[in-house]
């Protein structure tokens, strides 16, 4: 027979004013199952608490009812105080008389105890039905896998490995460096970005908690946290790493010349190749798409001139494994293809650049030694109109948000403009200048002074030739009239985008993406760096677009918590998971099939007791199983149940009433 | 000076938003219309500062404005805005708001425009079809400005650029009972 | 032997009678059979929309309602003033199952609106109907040697939703057909910009400058002449050059063309029929320029590269 | 429709071949024309089976038992039953290796009256899916269409509809029956039997009778395939269908016209969503 | 899609039992812990006031709702259930609230067949964020359930509470 106890909270006035609440004692006490029953000011404090420790050893409770605010707010309060008794702290059941009673039935205090009373009389109901559970603990691997060797990526994996902790840092492409490697100079300070970075570059590649996997891609990722296994694959970069010392001969003699994307295809590489000079590792890899000899077979030239006798055009993809127990994702951003401004003439006015395309001209290690010139004549622009919020706040061409970074960065090219070219003349169309952070109205300040680039406000509406200079079409606001810019040189200031397989990357890894391709934080705003999805953190823009102090910090914070995840040597976990009766079970894998979290296999037992012959039923892997119910619910045999909630306690709520 | 805060509700907004189907709140004053309107300096108001006013209820400034009755509706606005704002329905929802509510804009151009387009809707009324010659002079006897284009008649008339006579409808009658349908359907609208 | 419906416009039979004319001409060469909605009106153009909403939607609507009994797929529409006011009603109609029944109610003597019919511009037609192909294997007497500015206008591609066709900022389907016809197409930015439409006769001061600075730009490319689409931009740009000139103080003397005359010419058809006595600015110095073809620039040949496109060997 | 000489054949040749250990077909009932399923364990005894249109059992039905599990079972289907064959596949309960069907391409059967069943009227795939031999020329595969009665009764008003019903429920005698009729009904325990069901509506009364009859149907919504076993097995002769029928209707039209076990690996309507998914009723 | 269109079905329900005087409605709200239940807690917390029939259960995610609950609720002590999620896209649990969508709509047009009124058991999506919503939902359900008047049908009989 249950004996269950009964706890009725005042909260100060904010029940007792609206709720009768010895009435609701006198109700509960007239419960056959209800051994002790008793109302308190406040529930939740230590008296409060004490009382209820007290009266679970006096009257030999079995389980117990406090009637108070939400679970959701102190559910965890009065299961401590129910284990710190000796008692199962999940034999307790939260009756929400506050939220779903008397702050929202104030005008009918007869109503509002009724149905307090029976909040209370369901809670007891449940009560009987709970049963004694146990936190799960699940052992962890201490690996981190961090993917994307961008700033990010850098940060994330240095601060986890700083901590002792294995990191396998996963980079797409042949060197880590990211969008950060690209820049000449970062606001609002003018530090040099390769002068900050290629320090850390280094660090990362002779750490020796880091493992540097360069060229490859995570292909899979199974399991659940503190125990994924991660599939990747290194591609093919027909150069042995082992013995290449990276002299350079080879891409020396590479006859075969390639847009550079590292300099955004305003020069040339060779199909042997590394992305730049301070490349980490600094090792060539081949371009397979554009090297003739294996596209056609002939040349072989690198081979030949390569003494360590390195390159191996034979040499296949390969695919490795690694466990691990936490990952970071740190895939950075793309920037926006500008061509749907078909009225600026992007793609047939070769004057028009992006924001990217001036950032390596104007660097020094850029394809024109650091002085801006146009595609179309090679001349140095005098003239030079920066646009802002190109398909960023655009939903009909581009997107709805708010790339974050172009105000300020547009703001840096005006200045190195001034710097480069000293007689030149920037005018920047802008929408707002959101200059929100350390320093940087004061750089804008700066620029608008110190540099006299003339901002004007509206969103240009064409661009059109005349003769061999662009006019650029535009109202600025703040005198209301329509204004003309003749101008030598435009500088697009395109939106910040995910990357393009950021969605399948996130279904991959079983985390959930907006409708950009932006991975999801848990929450926007307490939990900023973790998904939804455990064990799983973000860092960088592959969230949301952000600067270079933002994406350091919250690299940082990822850091931190997957730090915090490896602690211990196991992970404790919330017992209100799903298991399956197997005599019951049909083996019909309709649980497998719903499973949000590929959290249900199955397995072969025997028929019946001592039976030689199998049968398939389904098994709930713990370490996974979030407690959703949605194989519950499909279930025909009900062979399932969900711990805390079961369909024995959901039916006692329902009849109680 | 405009003093806000004095109106209960912004009534011309919620006309102006239902008549058009277009949501003005939505328009975050980047003035890619205004410089892309060709009328724009014509204008009292151009179309970003007219959706302005709208927003702040000025129905009078609104209503008075030479703006809606420049528009060509020519589109190139809504194409472009960011907001993929209907400016062309906005302008043209205000344009029979203030028709309906007897506002009046007398300066000569408005009046000339509007004189034009209830010309050729009379013409339409009585042929059925547009008789190019007689809207012409028509509409030069209406605006008293007898010799307007007057340079243009002699070469225009004999190189036969504008024809004299005009080929009627058949069932011109069809056209007047549509007026008179339509008419009343507006009537019933209101 | 295609066949379509056709819907003249007042216009074909006042200032744009050439025109109608070689739109007649030129479809009968390219073994198109056009059949005229019997007893049409006007579409109510600018004026309807102005004054009145359920005028501006009945007048188009009784035409829409006509061209439905005949038993064509297509409607091609060579005025882009009267395109654009069906077509938007047209999209309307068929949006708002509501407003058409209401509006339908105008013209129900005529009978009832199904939606079956495809509006399309003459151009339009031309372009996706007909093909370039078609217009190529039809030329006899190639216009090389004529550069010519492509004049679109705001009706024929804006509103993207409504028209669906070609690019409304920098549309390029008339630049394919004169350049089927041998003739070159310039770089044109102002293919789209208004050139003051019906202020032709309100207001004649907006036209005279936007349709001067059209010219100007046309000018600027490189053309002899400019081509349309569209009655009223040819009557704007055509008329008013010579207000225009006095205005500027500048010389233009630029021919304003419709397509149908420029494929009727190429077709070998002859001159009388295409009715250039009747534009104020004269032709024949432009169609001087056929045949006349410029020397290209010779480029300093390079030694062949082995490997083209992306990537190229030294 | 009368293939009884070539599935004696096939049983024949299976068994001489060693390829199966029993063959579920139809025997006559032996004292009218009427049939009834049977299995056969030998040659000798495949005389006895007949094929024609009264062979109206849904023989599906008979892998579920012991008499079949783990055995190799040559089985003749319908279009209907091969529906439901496809479902037990996709729900690991039979597997297709042990299994040799006889697919009929149906002409539609009959019930004891010789009238055509309702079923067959407006079946839309009369040929067996899954199949390692056909029998008959394939028919095209048909338009769905809604069920005369579910039209009828749907047209009527709630109160109409409700008196109807009160009336089949009380008529229930919780025999179960047509559960253990339905070849989908697998279950090693029926949750209606189980505790936490019958907690509160265990007993056989019209409330028990709903609970238990609507549990049911909700579990075959999605997956009935018409076969009408449950209707035949009976003894009330309760209009079952008319549940079933009605849901596959609800599925069909709200969700991407949805029919049981057209696709292997189709679980059911319940067991995929759409985002299509209807979601007007939701506030 | 058109066809089961949601009112079709729809007519009234006649009540054998007339409503004694001051009944109220019982009305069962099963709500799924992460969205409709921090919803309706925020209703608590904004002091927005709705009627008092409704009593709430807390469910993990919508998809825990077995249909059976939804019977079993109208069987017993309840004279209309709601039944509130997370609304598509935002579930917690991924994708369970669109596995649930579509066995609501299947349950709600069977009761409403066999002669329960289609007002009796209702859903909603409810975000954390709408608390207002929450409320003008529950007093919208109330209100329909009193127009209703007392369930009887199928109702268990000789029911102890």
């Amino acid at each position: 027979m249950a004996r269950v106890g009964v706890f009725v909270c005042f909260c100060g006035a904010n029940i007792a004013d609206f709720v009768d609440v010895p009435k609701v004692v006198e109700e509960a006490k007239r419960i056959r199952e209800v051994k002790f029953a008793i109302d308190y000011k406040y529930m939740c404090s230590d008296p409060g608490q004490q009382q209820i420790r007290d009266a679970i050893t006096q009257y030999r409770l079995t389980s117990i009812v406090v009637a108070a605010c939400s679970p959701r707010m102190h559910e965890k309060t009065f299961r401590k105080a129910l284990s710190d008794a000796g008692m199962n702290p999940y034999l307790l059941e939260v009756a929400n008389i506050r939220e779903h009673s008397s702050w929202v039935h104030q005008k009918d205090k007869k109503a509002a105890t009724e149905k307090a009373s029976d909040l209370v009389r369901m809670a007891v109901a449940k009560s009987i039905a709970n049963e004694q559970l146990h936190e799960i603990s699940v052992p962890v691997t201490k690996r981190a896998l961090v993917i994307g060797g961008g700033i990010a990526g850098i940060q994330a994996a240095l601060d986890i490995a700083d901590a002792r902790i294995p990191v396998v840092l996963v980079e797409k492409s042949p060197s880590i460096g990211g969008k950060m490697a690209q820049l000449d100079e970062t606001f609002p300070t003018l530090d040099c970005s390769q002068c900050i970075l290629t320090p850390k570059m280094v660090d990362v590649a002779s750490h020796p908690y880091i493992e540097l996997i360069p060229y490859a891609e995570v292909l899979e990722l199974e399991g659940f946290v503190g125990n994924y296994k991660a599939k990747i694959r290194k591609k093919a970069s027909y150069v042995n790493f082992k013995t290449c010392t990276g002299c350079g001969t080879c891409w020396q003699k590479c006859p075969v010349k390639v847009p550079n994307e590292y300099n955004m295809g305003i020069d040339k590489r060779k199909a042997i190749y590394t992305p730049f000079p301070q490349a980490v590792p600094n090792k060539p890899v081949i371009d397979a798409a554009h090297c003739t000899m294996l596209t056609k077979g002939k040349c072989g030239i690198c081979a030949k001139v390569c003494e360590k006798g390195s390159i191996d055009y034979k040499m296949q993809d390969e695919i490795i494994e690694r466990e691990i127990g936490a990952v970071v994702v740190a895939t950075g951003y793309d920037l926006w293809d500008p061509k749907p401004y078909e009225e600026y003439g992007v793609g047939r006015f070769k004057d028009i650049i992006t924001s990217l395309e001036f950032e390596r001209m104007v660097s020094a290690n850029g394809p024109t030694n650091g002085v801006p010139v146009r595609p179309s004549d090679g001349k140095v622009p005098k003239n030079v109109v920066f646009i802002k919020c190109i398909g960023s706040r655009d939903e009909a061409k581009g997107i709805e948000y708010c790339s974050k970074i172009c105000c300020m960065y547009t703001t840096k090219h005006t200045i190195l403009l001034h710097h480069k070219v000293h007689d030149s003349h920037a005018y920047v169309f802008y929408m707002d200048i959101r200059a929100a952070g350390k320093g940087y109205e004061e750089f804008v300040k700066k620029a608008q002074v110190d540099t006299a680039a003339t901002y004007l406000r509206g969103r240009v509406s064409k661009i059109y030739k005349k003769g061999d200079k662009l006019i650029v079409r535009g109202e600025d606001a703040q005198i209301g009239q329509v204004v003309e810019v003749v101008a030598d040189l435009v500088v697009l200031a395109t939106a910040v985008i995910p990357p393009k397989d950021n969605p399948d990357l996130a279904r991959l890894l079983g985390v959930s993406y907006d409708k950009y391709g932006y991975m999801s934080e848990a929450h926007p705003k307490l939990r900023p760096v973790e998904t939804a999805k455990a064990g799983i953190f973000l860092a960088g823009c592959t969230q949301a677009p952000k600067d270079i102090p933002d994406t350091v910090a919250q690299a940082s914070a990822c850091a931190a918590k997957v730090c915090g995840i490896f602690s211990g040597d196991t992970m404790k976990k919330d017992p209100m998971i799903s298991t399956v009766n197997n005599e019951y079970c049909t083996g019909c894998q309709n649980c497998v099939k719903v499973c949000p979290y590929g959290a249900i296999v199955t397995e072969e037992v025997p028929m019946g007791h001592g039976s030689k012959e199998m049968r398939t039923v389904a098994k709930i892997n713990e370490g996974v199983c979030q407690g959703c119910g949605s194989c519950v619910a499909v279930c025909r045999s009900m062979a399932i149940s969900l711990a805390g909630f079961t369909d024995l306690q959901i039916i006692n709520e329902i009849v109680s009433i | 000076m405009i003093t806000l805060g004095l109106q209960e509700k912004n009534t011309l907004l919620a006309e102006v938003n239902q008549r058009s189907g277009a949501n003005v709140l939505e328009c975050y004053q980047c003035g890619k219309c205004v410089s892309t309107c060709p009328v724009s300096q014509y204008m009292d108001f151009p179309p970003r500062e007219i959706i302005q006013l709208v927003k702040l209820g000025q129905r009078n400034e609104v209503y008075m404005a030479n703006s809606t009755w420049f528009c060509l509706t020519c589109s190139a606005c809504s194409g472009r805005c960011p907001r993929q704002i209907e400016i062309p329905a906005v302008m043209e929802a205000i344009r029979h708001l203030a028709i309906e509510e007897n506002y009046v804009n007398d300066s000569t151009k408005v009046k000339e425009i509007r004189k034009f387009h209830e010309i050729f809707l009379d013409m339409i009324k009585r042929y059925g079809r547009n008789y190019e010659l007689r809207m012409m002079a028509e509409f030069n006897i209406r605006t008293r400005n007898l010799f307007k284009d007057m340079h243009l008649a002699p070469k225009a008339l004999l190189k036969g650029k504008i024809p004299l006579g005009v080929k009627p409808m058949k069932s011109a009658k069809a056209i007047r009972r549509m007026y008179q349908l339509a008419e009343k359907l507006e009537k019933k609208h209101q | 032997m295609k066949k379509v419906t056709y819907f003249p416009g007042c216009s074909a039979h006042g200032t744009s009678e050439e025109f109608d004319m070689t739109v007649k001409m030129v479809m009968k060469s390219l073994d198109v059979q056009m059949e005229e909605i019997p007893d049409w009106n006007c579409c109510g153009a600018t004026s309807a929309h102005s004054l009145s909403e359920t005028l501006a939607y009945a007048l188009p609507l009784r035409n829409l309602v006509l061209a439905e009994k005949l038993d064509n797929a297509t409607m091609a529409i060579p005025c882009a003033s009267c395109y654009q006011r069906l077509k938007v009603t047209k999209v309307h109609m068929d949006d708002n199952p509501e407003l058409a029944r209401k509006i339908n109610s105008t013209v129900i003597d005529e009978g009832t609106y199904k939606g079956k019919v495809a509006v399309k511009s003459m151009l339009q037609y031309c372009y996706e109907d007909i093909g370039l192909e078609a217009i190529k294997s039809k030329v006899t007497k190639s216009l090389a040697g004529m550069k010519l500015a492509c004049y679109y206008g705001c009706l024929l591609t804006r509103p993207k939703n409504i028209t669906h066709f070609d690019s409304p900022e920098y549309p390029m389907s008339m630049d394919h057909i004169v350049e089927a016809l041998g003739a070159k197409a310039t770089e044109f930015d102002y293919k789209t910009e208004c050139c003051g439409a019906s202020f032709s006769i309100s207001d004649t001061e907006v036209v005279i400058n936007l349709s001067s600075q059209i010219l100007e730009m046309a000018r600027e490319s490189g053309a002899h002449a400019i081509v349309v689409a569209c009655p009223l931009c040819q009557s704007n740009l055509d008329m008013r050059q010579p207000d225009i000139e006095k205005h500027t103080g500048k010389k233009i003397n630029l021919p304003i063309f419709y397509f149908t005359q420029l494929m009727a010419l190429a077709f070998g058809m002859s001159q009388k029929d295409m009715m250039f006595n009747k534009h104020i600015v004269p032709v024949e110095g432009a169609l001087a320029n056929i045949g006349k073809i410029e020397p290209e620039p010779e480029k300093v040949k390079k030694p062949r590269k082995a490997v083209e496109a992306e990537s190229e060997v030294e | 429709m009368d293939y009884t000489k070539q599935i004696q054949e096939i049983a024949s040749k299976l068994f001489a071949e060693g390829k199966i250990d029993v063959f579920v077909g139809y025997r006559l009932t032996g004292f009218d024309e009427n049939q009834v399923p049977v299995l056969i364990r030998d040659q000798k005894d495949v005389s006895q089976l007949v094929f024609n249109d009264r062979s109206v059992f849904n023989l599906v039905n008979y892998l579920k038992y012991e008499h079949t599990r783990n055995k190799r079972v040559g089985l003749v289907v319908k279009g209907c039953d091969s529906r439901s064959l496809n479902l037990l596949l996709t729900e690991s309960q039979v597997k297709r290796d042990k299994l040799y069907v006889v697919g009929i391409a149906c002409e539609g059967v009959v019930d004891e009256q010789g009238n055509k069943m309702q079923n067959c009227m407006e079946c839309v795939f009369p040929d067996a899916i899954v199949a390692d031999e056909m029998l008959g020329t394939p028919h095209e595969v048909r338009k769905y269409k809604v069920n005369a009665d579910i039209d009828e009764l749907a047209s009527k008003g709630l109160v109409d509809r409700r008196v109807y019903f009160e009336e089949v429920f009380e008529n229930c005698i919780r025999c179960n029956a047509c559960r253990h009729s339905c070849p989908l009904c697998y279950c090693a325990k029926c949750c209606i039997d189980q505790e936490t069901a019958t907690l509160y509506n265990g007993a056989n009364t019209t409330s028990g009778a709903f609970h238990a009859l609507m549990t049911w149907s909700l579990h075959l919504a999605g997956r009935c395939v018409d076969c009408r076993n449950c209707e035949k097995a009976c003894p009330s002769h309760l209009p079952l269908h008319l549940l079933h029928k009605w849901n596959e209707r609800v599925i069909y039209e709200n969700f991407q016209e949805h029919l049981a076990g057209v696709h292997e690996g189709d679980r059911g309507a319940f067991y995929k969503y759409s985002m299509q998914d209807p979601d007007d009723f939701i506030m | 899609m058109e066809a089961v269109a949601n009112n079709q079905l729809v007519s009234i329900e006649k009540p054998e039992i007339v409503a004694p005087p001051n009944w109220e409605p019982v009305i069962i709200g099963i709500l799924c812990n992460w969205c409709s239940y921090a919803g309706s807690d925020l209703t608590g917390t904004s002091r927005i006031q709705y009627p008092p029939n409704i009593r709430i259960i807390r469910v993990p995610c919508s998809s825990r709702v077995d249909p059976w609950f939804l019977i079993k609720s109208l069987q017993t002590t309840a004279d209309g259930v709601l039944v509130s999620g997370c609304h598509p896209g935002d579930c917690h649990y991924i994708s369970g609230n669109y596995y649930a969508r579509r066995r609501f709509l299947v349950t709600k047009k069977l009761l409403n067949f066999v002669g329960f009124h289609e007002d009796r058991i209702q859903f909603s999506w409810v975000s954390a964020a709408e608390g207002p919503k929450f409320a003008k939902v529950v007093a919208k359900v109330t209100e329909d359930i009193k127009k209703l008047g007392p369930l009887h049908l199928y109702k268990k009989e000789n029911f102890e509470k």
